[in-house]
């Protein structure tokens, strides 16, 4: 847990007004880990007040990415960033997948920005397990494969692969996930993976979810994240501490 | 090295330098240490503590105002056993003022937690929060009402030989009348301001976007007020103040001061910069060095009107 | 052309829609209607007019905050005879309702004022402000005395046939308290808020940076407190809300007016962009038809908790 | 009085960390006068949360100028601007230099930034008046002659020029100024602009100078920029409105 002052190398936008910042910090792209996150300051005023979490997207050599679309206006602030720009950093923060255990498939669940995560998890495995994506998204624009292999794609209305939801299709493709050794590793808004947890939980698949909550502070010590613990009733865990990462046995979305 | 003393008196209370970190913007010490030395902080309130240990709300516990921030975290923390046993043990190792903050729900429990608390030699003083909106006694809050403010500060100091504390509330008409109750009662100093109550609506589900309904401002955004109260006090009390709301520099911390605070506390800046208070410290010895001040404390109620 | 019906009823006064601009910062009219055509708004609220002219405070009445102002005019208006000789023959031009703010030093000045200017046919309602730091009643404003503001609501009351609405004071503990007394002594709406007392203070001189000492909080600042108090008042009293507080844009207006407004005043948004009140008339309407919602009026007090 | 939507065109950055921002809007190039300002919204956030008052500094085409300093987060913003950023501006307002009269020689007195209105003066009279400037600033870094001509320059330290204040210069050279049909015309800090006053009274020069103020709204709505009237003791007269011009006759600094 760092504030680096970093800067800004470049940003790039994708299709659907989606951007990749890349960001030279040796710090931040030596340490953190796939699923890990970083919490940017996107301006020296006091507005946008607090930081901005992101998801480290990829990691390459001393730079790092993270993926965005424009919400408000932390976002926005951030789309306008140029070269040499000076970016203050906090992290890594959180978790981090857990790569660990007896699987040799990977299976990514990603809806919309969920995304964001996989290029860099992808690089890490770097062929020691077999990946197979699941992308979602409402529509064909909101489908984001960057950095991600092996994909099958939903679509709410059908625009893009299969009409349903990610989970729906992994539903379909029940019989490979049960023929081979796999986990699951799910990104994306709080109902996919509320989603995602009971159908893993109902097949017995281990699954990690990356998940979000509003942060003040993203190390702690605002108690702003809660999220429901499924083994102590009597207490909260903190999305930014004991996740953002968490097993879909030890919460309750 | 330079001559500066910033050493500041909060009444009984001594502490290295006027900087000290707000209750439930630090937790209990130890993620803040990781990015600062607390041996230079010149106080460490910790997180909010009652007799027992509180869950607190249900999420969404914050969001993002325009230069501020509202909050609903409802006084969630370990309660008093598991601080002295877990928590307390951390802070010790450094040489820190530790001043212990405690919510209750009654004044019995309010006086229940200061008499264990006050046996752990290591804690220096306490704050007591009268002003969280969860507190509430027939059907009133603590801190909107004179005489229960005033009881309970006499019902505390009963109970303990360190010094005293009293968090106010900003949502009143009069703040200082709550100061002055608490020097009749015998407390040794108020700090000024607790948040103010506010909330959010998402437009969408015509929801409160804090589940608790109302949050607590703090930020930036309500800084002129706190000055206003802090202010408000100084002129019509004499009684230590610590002044707290959206502190974001040193030149906020001098502003406070010029006002009447003794002595400062970060909140929200630390988590936007926890590394913050010890660049204010040694921004703070620069300006007394550039404007010639010998002892920081002459600045405290140096206003000019 | 869309089927949208935007007007609203803030008790008897109804209004094409619920788009007024605030006491104090349109002047008169004049220099809002070259960048807007004031025959779309839906309410002009005058200054604060008292019964002789007032000169207000010497400079420097504001300075800026974090997403907020600070301002000490001081009530600096021409009075009420000018008012009627020189200002309303401009605004008479115009179809908008006006409705005329009163500020004054006793409860018969207001009711002073009140008589002469019901005679003027134009003026469609008053709004009373009881919630400015200059007036006092035994060294207490008036606007933090329960029983001054029940008083002032029934004398005014009594001179007058046209809608009372009392402008609040948010710098009180429970601001609901006023709104029962306005609805009890038989005023027909309450707005809500006023500025928030608030100080800012040079460093250097260690003056406070505005000559009047303390101001008034207006801006984005503040919205998150002015929706808490209209939810307040929504949830306690059965009385049309007027709602003001750092509305920027739109959205700000469907927010208030979920928390319970019956209409809403752009104040400090006035300064920063004049033609905004144009933009945010066109923008709820569209807002209503994305929404399928048929009467804006809907929107009031729609909450859901 | 109207609210466009201009473009920045450059930045340019003098010596002494001035800028000159120069900025595309014909309908504000084609209406405003020397002494005229306009209001500039800095950034669409609530951050700064009021225009700036800036005097126009001068006027080329279809294109404007404005000379700033970095003084606090407003001007920041400001020279951060780049080419092709929308900016929006609220202009002209206030009355400008009185022009008319009888007089032969325009005696421009500027103290640090007051030099700003003065280029576009100097444009506008156009070899119709003869111009003598006196310049001045606490040290030679604030004395900013762009755009100006016939100077003489004075400083509070001896560091170029004159060694004294500007209104001291003045005095030096009042036999110049006693033998010529002047009038005056004066722009800088509060201090320096009443001595100015002080000055021209007493010698029975013609003086208008331009006067500052906090601002809220700049068009004469929000009542936040008084100045004390010579004439009525009962009202205040208003910067923005009746002002920022002044005739040294009329107001009481
Ligand atoms: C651990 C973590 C990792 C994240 N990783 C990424 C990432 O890799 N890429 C990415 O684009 N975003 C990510 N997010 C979400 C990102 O932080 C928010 O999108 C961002 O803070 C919005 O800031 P803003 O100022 O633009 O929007 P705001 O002005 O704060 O909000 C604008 C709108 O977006 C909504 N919004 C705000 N935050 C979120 C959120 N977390 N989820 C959904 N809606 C939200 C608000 O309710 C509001 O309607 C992550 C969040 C967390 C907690
Ligand atoms: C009619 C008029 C014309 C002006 N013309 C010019 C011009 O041509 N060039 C130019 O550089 N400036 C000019 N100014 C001043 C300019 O408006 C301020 O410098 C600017 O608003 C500062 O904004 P900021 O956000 O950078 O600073 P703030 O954050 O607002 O203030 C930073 C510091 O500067 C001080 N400050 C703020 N405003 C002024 C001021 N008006 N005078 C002196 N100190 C101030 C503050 O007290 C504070 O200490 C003019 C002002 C007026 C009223
Ligand atoms: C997330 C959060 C949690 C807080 N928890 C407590 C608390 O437990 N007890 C308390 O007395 N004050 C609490 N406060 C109030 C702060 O200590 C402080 O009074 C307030 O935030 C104003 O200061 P600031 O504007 O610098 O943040 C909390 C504030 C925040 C933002
Ligand atoms: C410069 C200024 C002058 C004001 N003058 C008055 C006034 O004369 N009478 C009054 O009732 N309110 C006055 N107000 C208060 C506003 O009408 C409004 O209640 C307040 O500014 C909050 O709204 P806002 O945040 O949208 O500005 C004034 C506000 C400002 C900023
Ligand atoms: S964001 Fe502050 S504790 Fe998690
Ligand atoms: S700045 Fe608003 S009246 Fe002059």
């Amino acid at each position: 847990m760092l504030i680096v002052n970093a800067n800004v190398e470049e940003i790039i936008e994708l299709d659907n007004q989606i951007y990749l910042l890349k960001i030279f910090s040796p710090e931040i792209a030596g340490s953190i880990k796939p699923g890990q996150f970083v919490n940017l300051r996107v301006s020296e005023s006091t507005y946008p007040l607090l930081r901005r979490p992101f998801s480290v997207c990829d990691v390459e050599g001393d730079f790092f990415y993270i993926m965005f679309n424009v919400l408000g206006e932390g976002t926005k602030t951030l789309a306008h960033k140029h070269h040499g720009e000076a970016l203050d950093i906090l992290g890594p923060l959180g978790n981090g997948f857990n790569l660990e255990g007896d699987f040799e498939t990977a299976v990514l669940v990603a809806g919309g920005l969920g995304s964001a995560p996989f290029p860099y998890f992808i690089r890490k495995i770097n062929g020691s397990k077999k990946i197979l994506s699941f992308v979602g998204g409402r529509t064909f624009r909101e489908v984001i494969t960057y950095g991600m292999n092996n994909i099958l794609t939903a679509t709410d209305d059908g625009s893009l692969g299969f009409k349903g939801n990610v989970v729906e299709l992994l539903n379909e493709n029940i019989e490979i996930l049960k023929s081979n050794k796999i986990k699951i590793f799910g990104c994306g808004p709080t109902p996919m993976l509320r989603a995602l947890s009971e159908f893993s939980i109902k097949n017995n698949f281990e699954c990690d979810i990356s998940t979000e909550s509003a942060m003040a502070c993203g190390f702690g010590i605002c108690q702003g994240c809660p999220v429901e613990s499924a083994k102590d009733k009597d207490k909260f865990l903190l999305v930014c501490k004991d996740g953002p990462v968490f097993n879909v046995k030890d919460i309750v979305l | 090295m330079s001559n500066v003393d910033l050493s500041v008196q909060v009444g009984p209370l001594k502490l290295r330098n006027p900087i000290m970190l707000a209750s439930g913007t630090v937790g209990y010490g130890n993620e803040m240490a990781e990015f600062i030395d607390l041996n230079k902080i010149g106080g460490i309130v910790t997180k909010s503590l009652s007799l027992k240990p509180r869950k607190g709300n249900p999420p969404q516990r914050i969001v993002e105002t325009p230069s501020g921030m509202l909050n609903a975290i409802g006084l969630a923390n370990v309660g008093v056993e598991v601080f002295l046993k877990e928590k307390i043990p951390f802070l010790k190792k450094y040489d820190v003022p530790i001043i212990c903050n405690i919510a209750a729900s009654s004044i019995e429990e309010y006086v229940e937690c200061t008499k264990i608390l006050t046996e752990e030699e290591a804690i220096k003083a306490f704050e007591i929060n009268v002003s969280c909106p969860n507190v509430k006694e027939g059907g009133l809050q603590f801190g909107n009402d004179v005489s229960a403010v005033g009881k309970i500060t006499h019902k505390i100091k009963a109970v303990t030989n360190k010094p005293v504390i009293i968090k106010l509330s900003p949502n009143v008409s009069y703040i200082s009348e709550f100061a002055k109750a608490v020097k009749t009662e015998g407390g040794d100093a108020v700090s000024a301001i607790n948040t103010l109550v506010g909330t959010a609506f998402d437009i969408k589900t015509r929801r409160p976007k804090i589940k608790n309904i109302t949050g607590g401002l703090s930020g930036p955004a309500i800084k002129p007020i706190a000055v206003a109260k802090v202010l408000e006090i100084k002129r019509n009390v004499d009684i230590p103040i610590i002044g707290i709301g959206g502190i974001m520099n040193w030149k906020d911390v001098v502003e406070f001061m010029i006002a009447g605070a003794s002595a400062v506390e970060l909140g929200t800046l630390n988590f936007i910069d926890p590394a913050a208070a010890i660049k204010i410290i040694e921004s703070l010895e620069q300006y007394c060095i550039d404007q010639g001040i010998e002892k920081i404390s002459d600045v405290t109620g140096s206003f000019k009107i």
